[in-house]
């Protein structure tokens, strides 16, 4: 949230910035994006047709509105005018319908053909200002699809004509508030201002032109190193700041350190059903009590963490507050629970065993994907369970081959996941849905999956809460299939010379650069 | 006028790993100009660091003490690093040990003789090729201006050598050391070196020739002095000095000469003499007669021996017998294919052509598990007998591993060292620890084990000192009458050829160009290269 | 030095690397070494500490207390804790353990492998000797890292990649010293008398050669060991050697170094295990050659 | 000529150890546990539609002696395949990077050489007991700690502490300093102990003490005798040197934040992006045979008496 009054003073135009950034994006082409930590790269030259307010309600950008029949199957949007890609094209009704068959052409971006556009038949240009989709089946998520980095709107000269389309680069341009003019692979991205720029979105704190003339991204993947380079004035921003070292940033008075929830899916630990120990209810239930997750918390993140109760976000509208402190930390509770489901007996290293068996889980993490300090969390977890209840956590942080296949294999009982998807429920529908993407506590009820499918139909803000609030009973009430831990945050720590620096609303991201400005 | 070089009372100690060292305990001599002075002595002598001290290089940790060091006038003794820059190669030239090595692979012929006249900016940087080219033209290097731009390996030892005498003289230095300027080259060369120095005289600098070998010495120094654990035992004009030897140490060392003179006699033990009574010749005691050969049983037939590396033929059509109880000796310059011969016989390399009959058995060309039940009767022992020592064993595994296991091996073992004169304390000692001479024993024990028919000795006393030379020698004159082994004895030096063999190959090039009982072929030489090699070799002009 | 010559360039560098460590100073016999007996104290602390780490750390290394996390080194914690309250002192007693069995059995890998190649490369004919010292130039062509990382894309970290990798990355380092020293055996005078007392060969190789060539190897082991384990540091450091929460020294670093500004014991210390260990594994290595070389010549 | 086959036969030796070492990694590789598919599946939505694109589009369905004829074929052709994880060709994604790893590298190199012959030089003789005893431990010391523990440190002192180097990236002259120093700080301390021990030993030999008898300095003798045969052992580090430049490379960029192979690297070995990490694996043979042969050669050249027919 953007503090009353800004220490930078009155906003002004002109000037350079530095920001340290955790993550090189794989790709500069939004149209692939894949990861979240790239996110606010993409607002900065891309823009999508619609986006969220602060309240997750959505809201027109590059369209000016939209339409669905009744029955949810057609959308009609209208297209905002006198808007132009930064390489003079202009941008319509065709512009879209190309960005839209582009993403549907074999090879191109199979995900995002395959989920967000599950249910995409047709689009048509109706006339240079208003597109048609029409869809094989209700989808409310497609409207999430238009307000996400896929569905952002790329100009139609450079689908034709990138060198390399599928990864970005200068040549990949989109109507954003930035150009992106330098690419230094391993080192930076440039982006200078766009002058014509004048359609910011409503969520936005000012109109025209960004302020800043140009900023330099620097790919600084040690938390260290970009601490160290903020406090020692080599850049201006960073993001991605460890708990441990959040003090060094409050503790000093020319820096400022802002934090914000993701939306999405927090971060939790979903339990594999399929087979022993966790096919037990109890087992479940008792591994959770097992954890004292406020404990554990404090000491990995220092007092930082938001604890997460459910599966989603506690920033998500759909988020079911009723879950807060309905279970966890009894260890009584826990040693009860496991007695009764026959692991009663502990062997010499004090692990409860069951028919000579020990009470063994794994956890496999792929180490690329892990961020926020997860293996240490993993390990906290791990002493917890063991020193409560004798369970053994078995974690091993490996590559991302070893660990599909030990999905792929099912030789897995825990798997940790959060996702920074806009709506929460699209995460919801990899993870939980029988079919689902990442469906790794591999449940199938066909409870859950109607409960799914509804959502996913429900355009009603009020009803859609009350089905997924309903569903989240079932996941973490009912079912325990889930360890919730944390909600996932993004922190800013910022130059107090630097103003403007905002999360995007909902998403819970940082914002991209055009808010920002530099005193002089 | 005061001598050119004088040395009065010089001590040189060393602090060793092992104790204080006294290299050198009170040398005194002196050195005019125009003279040639020659230092012999045995290994370790401290010939060495006397020459190197007298440059200041004695070496690491070496601590110098002299009443007087005077070179050319000057008191040298409290000289700094840079005042003896001054001194080396301009005022006194040192020709280093170890010619061989001497000079710098990486760098060619010209530019280490140059590297004096750049030091002391003798001729400027443009004049200086052509005075190299004169120098090595000076030291008769033939084709000087090609021999400039070599690397040392291209340079055979002679002309090695001999360019590094032209790298001590071109300082024009008022005295030259040379350190042992012939040890490891052949007599032909030799010769052509000591001439060469004796040169140098001519242009009135002055000469300190040091070497182990008074015959070598003995034919252009002036004055010899002889060097014993650090001290001169005895010094004097050199005719007199080989004619009447004083010092029992130096007679000694003139009795342990072998040549045509020795045969059958002791090198080792001189007859007793009594101090203060002068003996003016050198009595030597009788060897045991000689094993009777008969000539028609042949313990090798060696024909047709051939052998090629590469394109290169080493060994061409040699073809020779040993009778029982015979010593053939072998001769022949470095490179001539004497150890590639000795490799043939034994049965260690295979030759392309000739066959090798042993003991009337098939010895070449077949396969060697047919061989080694005959191996026991034919041994080896070669010059470098530490070399043929497995590193891990002791005196006693080393002489038993040629022995059948039996309960009183042991007890054999000490026999064996008892016949080559080694006491039983040596027994469990490592070879490593023993000197150069009791190493050689050790061998000799090792080969005579087996009581074999015959030994292959490749230069078995070359690396050792004319005294230990001499023990040894005896020691294989004693051993053959015993047991009437024959022996193929290989030598690049005439004279122990001539003291110990009954007949003699002279090999040139891998090829046998003479051969016959020592007395015709050394007396009455048919070919021009055994009469050349005879030539060159110096003889001490000593009565027998 | 004798076992050092090679036929390449290449193979002499190996060799010079390992078996000729520079000897500064050739020094007296019998003068008191402080190095060596420091190096000596701290080796038998370590193995002590392999073996029996709650002798000198009665703690289980394993234990978090998260109230009691980075605790700066004090009374209660005399090396400080790391971030979930373990402490660090325990850890890098019991740590001693795991980097010794990675470093050990890495070098036994590399020198069991590297002997019998060797041996095999050496007393081979010319063409299966060829062959063989190109698959060790081959093997060789893989920087350590990158034959680690390699290795692991296959198999997965965890210790026994390490492991592996170390093993294989030093191997025909081993094996071109033994090739070498073989060659040189082989054509030593000693072997060749023995053919002349009729030994067949079987019983030259196991009676001469065999015991001539290995009779470095140890020495070899010892600073190779240093070198494995200096190896293992590094490729825990990248997250590739043993998984948590294993008191590890390479892993301790890697984890260390996100607290470097509020905590540096973290690093600090496992770090100082590490130096500590490869250079009195160095110094204790270098001496025993110098021994061994004295005994050769 | 001799010399011309000489350099000939260790061209063509060269070219059958980088052959060697390409098949090994492709083999390796292709051992490797998880389907190619998962690696380019990564962490994104997967379903058979997705699956069987894949498949098609990377020609993943042909036998394995297909594929690995193809791999050797595009190798010689110079091309390097396409990245699973990036999407672009491989030669593209290295070659960006290739230039700030070489200039780390060989300003590490060159920092470390001159630093190691400068110290071995200084110290090396009989007389400087001192500086030498000092030097040698401090190499030891060098030699023994883990290169990124000393990069840590560095950073953590000059750069954060007392602000005289920036962070990281590559961002100029002043940003290479504490990565070169920290890649060459072990690189110094291992030649110099090789060179002062090449010195030493070439001190002993009987050629300095021939040129000492001539007047010569005892500096110049140094440096014009001992030094060169010093710095041929040195030459046979080079493979050595090599690898530790590369695998340093990997640590430096990665404590430091810059960019270059090292972290391409990485990244592709951690998410299997296989025509990268193959990539990786040959350029890098293909490097150390080039260097090796390099010194070898060098090696003919600087040593005469190898040129011997
Ligand atoms: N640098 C040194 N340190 C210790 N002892 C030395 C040193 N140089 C020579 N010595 C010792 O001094 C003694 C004399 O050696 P020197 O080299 O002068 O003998 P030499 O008479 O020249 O023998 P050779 O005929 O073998 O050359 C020997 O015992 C030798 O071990
Ligand atoms: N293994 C080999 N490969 C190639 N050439 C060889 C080999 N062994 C010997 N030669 C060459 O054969 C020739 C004869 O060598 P050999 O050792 O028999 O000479 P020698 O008469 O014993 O000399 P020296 O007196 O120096 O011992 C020499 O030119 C030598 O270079
Ligand atoms: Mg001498
Ligand atoms: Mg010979
Ligand atoms: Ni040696």
């Amino acid at each position: 949230t953007t503090p009353a009054v800004e220490a930078a003073g009155q906003p002004r135009s002109g000037g350079a910035l530095t920001w340290a950034v955790e993550t090189e994006p794989i790709t500069l082409n939004p149209h692939q994006y894949a990861q979240a930590k790239a996110r606010l790269l993409v607002w900065n030259s891309f823009e999508a047709l619609l986006t969220y307010d602060a309240r997750g309600a959505l809201v027109p950008w590059l369209a000016t509105g939209w339409q669905v029949t009744p029955d949810g199957l057609r959308y009609t949007l209208s297209l905002r005018a006198a808007v132009t890609f930064t390489d003079g094209t202009p941008f319509d009704a065709a512009a879209v319908k190309a960005n839209i068959d582009k993403l549907r052409e074999p090879g191109y971006a199979p995900a995002v053909a395959a989920v967000q556009l599950r249910h995409l038949k047709a689009v048509e240009v109706v006339d240079p200002r208003t597109v048609r989709l029409t869809l094989t089946a209700p989808d409310v998520l497609i409207l999430d699809f238009l307000a996400s980095p896929q569905g952002a709107q790329v100009s139609p000269r450079s689908l034709r004509e990138a060198r390399n389309l599928k990864a970005g680069g200068v040549d990949v341009v989109g109507t954003g508030p930035f150009v992106l003019d330098r690419y230094v692979p391993g080192q930076e991205l440039h982006y200078r201002r766009n002058p014509g720029y004048d359609w910011a979105p409503p969520t936005a704190t000012h109109t025209g032109p960004a302020h800043l003339d140009e900023i330099t991204y620097r790919f600084l993947k040690e938390s260290a190193v970009r601490v160290g380079a903020l406090t020692s004035q080599q850049v201006q921003l960073i993001e991605g700041v460890p708990a441990t070292d959040q003090p060094l940033i409050t503790g000093n008075p020319r820096l400022r350190l802002s934090r914000q929830l993701n939306s999405g899916s927090a971060y939790s630990y979903y339990l594999n059903v399929s087979h022993a120990p966790f096919d037990d209810l109890r087992v479940r239930q008792a591994f959770r009590e097992a954890v004292d997750v406020d404990t554990v918390l404090a000491s990995v993140y220092r007092d930082t963490a938001t604890r997460a109760w459910s599966v989603v976000s506690p920033s998500s509208p759909l988020y079911d507050k009723r879950l807060e402190g309905s279970y966890g930390g009894d260890t009584a509770r826990a040693n009860r629970l496991l007695d009764q489901a026959g692991w009663a007996t502990r062997d010499a290293d004090g692990y409860r065993t069951r028919a000579g068996r020990r009470l063994t889980v794994r956890l496999v993490q792929a180490a690329p994907y892990v961020r926020d300090r997860r293996d240490v969390l993993a390990q906290a977890v791990q002493a917890a369970v063991k020193q409560s209840a004798g369970i053994d956590l078995k974690v091993s942080l490996v590559d991302q081959g070893t660990a599909q296949q030990a999905f792929a294999r099912n030789e897995y009982e825990v798997f940790d996941n959060s996702r920074a998807d806009t709506d929460a429920a699209a995460a919801l529908n990899l993870l939980l849905h029988s079919g689902g993407g990442i469906n790794r506590t591999r449940i199938n009820d066909p409870q859950l999956d109607r409960l799914l499918e509804a959502g996913q139909a429900t355009a009603d803000p009020t009803r859609r809460a009350a089905g997924y609030a309903d569903l989240q009973q079932r996941v973490v009430a009912d079912q325990a299939l889930a360890l919730p831990l944390y909600a996932p945050a993004d922190q800013i720590a910022a130059s107090t010379a630097v103003g403007g620096v905002r999360f995007e609303p909902t998403a819970g991201v940082p914002a991209s650069a055009y808010d920002l400005w530099i005193a002089r | 006028m005061a001598p050119l070089l004088a040395v009065e009372d010089l001590h040189v100690t060393f602090d060793s790993p092992t104790g204080v060292v006294e290299a050198v305990r009170g040398v005194s001599f002196t050195v005019g100009a125009g003279e040639c002075v020659a230092v012999v002595g045995e290994s370790g002598s401290g010939k060495s660091v006397t020459a190197r001290t007298l440059v200041g290089l004695a070496g690491a940790g070496a601590r110098v003490r002299a009443a007087r060091l005077d070179l050319a006038d000057r008191d040298v003794r409290s000289y700094r690093p840079r005042d003896w820059r001054r001194v080396r190669g301009r005022l006194a030239g040192l020709v280093t040990q170890d010619a061989l090595v001497a000079l710098d692979p990486l760098r060619t012929v010209g530019a280490e003789v140059g590297e004096v006249l750049a030091a002391h900016d003798i001729v400027g940087r443009r004049e200086r090729a052509g005075r190299v080219v004169h120098l090595l033209d000076e030291v008769h290097v033939p084709e000087p201006g090609r021999r400039a731009r070599q690397y040392p390996h291209q340079l055979s030892g002679g002309l090695r050598q001999r360019a590094l005498i032209a790298s001590a003289i071109a300082g024009e230095p008022a005295l030259l050391i040379a350190d042992e300027p012939t040890t490891a080259l052949d007599v032909t060369v030799q010769a052509q070196i000591l001439r060469l120095l004796a040169e140098r005289r001519a242009t009135g600098a002055g000469l300190l020739l040091i070497s182990h070998d008074l015959a070598v010495v003995a034919q252009v120094a002036d004055r010899v002095l002889v060097m014993r654990d650090g001290r001169i035992v005895e010094q004097g004009p050199t005719g007199r000095l080989l004619r009447a030897p004083q010092h029992p140490y130096t007679r000694q060392l003139l009795a342990a000469v072998p040549s045509a003179s020795s045969r059958g006699r002791r090198l080792g033990e001189p007859a007793q003499v009594r101090d203060g009574c002068a003996v003016p010749v050198l009595r030597r005691t009788p060897l045991p007669a000689r094993p009777v050969v008969r000539p028609d049983d042949a313990v090798l037939d060696a024909v047709g021996l051939t052998r090629r590396y590469g394109p290169h033929t080493v060994v061409r059509d040699v073809s020779f017998r040993v009778a029982r109880g015979e010593t053939l000796g072998l001769v022949g310059e470095s490179g001539s294919g004497k150890s590639t011969i000795a490799r043939l016989v034994a049965g260690l390399l295979a030759a392309d052509a000739g066959t090798v009959t042993f003991e009337s058995a098939r010895w070449s060309g077949v396969p060697e598990r047919t061989r080694r039940p005959l191996r026991r009767r034919l041994q080896l022992i070669c010059q470098d007998p530490l070399g043929s020592f497995d590193p891990r064993y002791t005196v006693g595994r080393v002489v038993a591993e040629n022995l059948d296991p039996g309960p009183d091996r042991t007890d054999r073992v000490l026999a064996l060292l008892h016949r080559v004169g080694l006491g039983p304390d040596l027994l469990h000692r490592h070879p490593r620890s023993l000197s150069g001479g009791q190493r050689q024993r050790v061998a000799i024990a090792r080969a005579i084990a087996p009581r074999p028919s015959l030994i292959i000795c490749d230069e078995p006393v070359s690396a050792l000192d004319v005294s230990i030379q001499a023990q040894v020698l005896d020691l294989l004159g004693e051993l053959r009458a015993a047991d009437g082994t024959a022996l193929l004895f290989i030598s690049h030096d005439l004279g122990v050829v001539h003291h110990l063999a009954d007949r003699v190959l002279v090999l040139h090039d891998g090829v046998v160009v003479e051969q016959g009982p020592v007395g015709d072929v050394f007396s009455y030489p048919r070919h021009d290269h055994t009469r050349s090699l005879l030539d060159a070799l110096p003889t001490l002009v000593t009565a027998g | 030095m004798t076992v050092t010559l090679g036929t390449t360039p290449t193979a002499v560098v190996a060799a010079t690397l390992v078996t000729d460590p520079p000897a500064p100073a050739r020094r007296r016999r019998g003068r008191p070494r402080p190095g060596l007996l420091a190096a000596g104290t701290y080796l038998i602390l370590l193995v002590v500490a392999a073996v029996v780490p709650a002798l000198l750390a009665p703690g289980d290394p394993l234990a978090a207390d998260p109230r009691a996390a980075l605790t700066a080194p004090g009374a209660a914690h005399w090396l400080g804790t790391d971030q979930l309250g373990r402490d660090v002192w325990t850890r890098v007693v019991h740590g001693a353990g795991h980097s010794l069995t990675i470093g050990l059995a890495a070098t036994a890998i590399a020198v069991t492998g590297g002997v019998l190649l060797g041996l095999l490369a050496g007393l081979a004919h010319r063409f299966a000797d060829e062959a063989l010292s190109r698959s060790f130039d081959a093997l060789s062509a893989f920087p350590l890292l990158l034959l680690a990382l390699l290795l692991i894309t296959v198999a997965g970290p965890g210790t026994a990649s390490l492991i592996v990798a170390i093993g294989i990355a030093t191997l025909p380092h081993h094996a071109r010293v033994v090739r070498a020293q073989t060659l040189l055996v082989r054509r030593a005078g000693y072997v060749e008398q023995a053919v002349s007392f009729g030994l067949s060969r079987p019983r030259l190789v196991l009676r001469h050669v065999l015991p001539n060539v290995i009779g470095p190897v140890p020495v070899l082991a010892v600073i190779g060991l240093g070198e494995a384990i200096l190896a293992a540091a590094g490729l825990s450091f990248l997250g590739l050697g043993p998984q948590p929460p294993s008191p590890e020294w390479g892993a301790m670093l890697s984890e260390g170094r996100n607290y470097l500004q509020v905590a540096w014991w973290m690093t600090v210390l496992p770090g100082a295990a590490v130096t500590a260990t490869v250079v009195a594994l160095t110094v204790v290595g270098r001496h025993w050659q110098a021994r061994f070389d004295g005994r050769q010549h | 000529m001799s010399l011309l086959r000489a350099v000939a036969r260790r061209v063509a030796t060269g070219l059958v150890v980088w052959w060697a070492a390409a098949t090994a990694a492709y083999l390796a590789l292709l051992a490797a546990p998880g389907d190619t598919v998962d690696s380019i599946v990564g962490d994104g939505a997967d379903t058979p539609q997705i699956r069987a694109q894949i498949i098609a589009e990377w020609g993943l369905d042909r036998p394995a002696v297909g594929q690995y004829l193809d791999y050797l074929w595009r190798l010689a052709g110079g091309d390097l395949g396409r990245s699973y994880l990036r999407q672009r060709p491989v030669a593209e994604v290295i070659g960006e990077q290739l230039a700030p790893t070489a200039t780390l590298a060989v300003t590490a190199a060159g920092l470390g050489v001159l630093l190691a012959v400068t110290v071995a030089v200084g110290t090396a003789g009989r007389r400087r007991r001192w500086p030498r005893r000092v030097s040698s431990g401090v190499e030891l010391l060098l030699v023994s700690t883990p290169s990124f523990l000393i990069g840590i440190v560095l950073l953590s002192v000059l750069s954060f502490r007392y602000g005289l180097f920036p962070v990281a990236g590559d961002q100029g002259p002043a940003a290479l300093v504490l990565p070169a120093v920290t890649l060459a700080l072990p690189i110094a301390g291992l030649l110099a102990q090789v060179l002062r021990d090449g010195l030493d030993r070439a001190w002993d030999e009987p050629f300095v003490l021939t040129a000492r008898a001539r007047g010569v300095r005892e500096r110049t003798v140094l440096l014009r005798h001992a030094l060169r045969h010093a710095l041929l052992p040195a030459v046979t580090l080079a493979g050595w040197l090599f690898g530790i430049l590369l695998g340093g490379a990997v640590i430096v960029e990665q404590v430091f934040g810059r960019p270059g192979l090292g972290q391409v690297t990485l990244n592709a070995v951690t998410s299997k992006d296989m025509p990268v990490v193959l990539a990786v694996v040959t350029l890098s043979a293909a490097g150390y045979v080039v260097v090796n042969t390099a010194a070898d050669l060098t090696y003919l050249l600087v040593d005469p008496r190898l040129r011997r027919s």
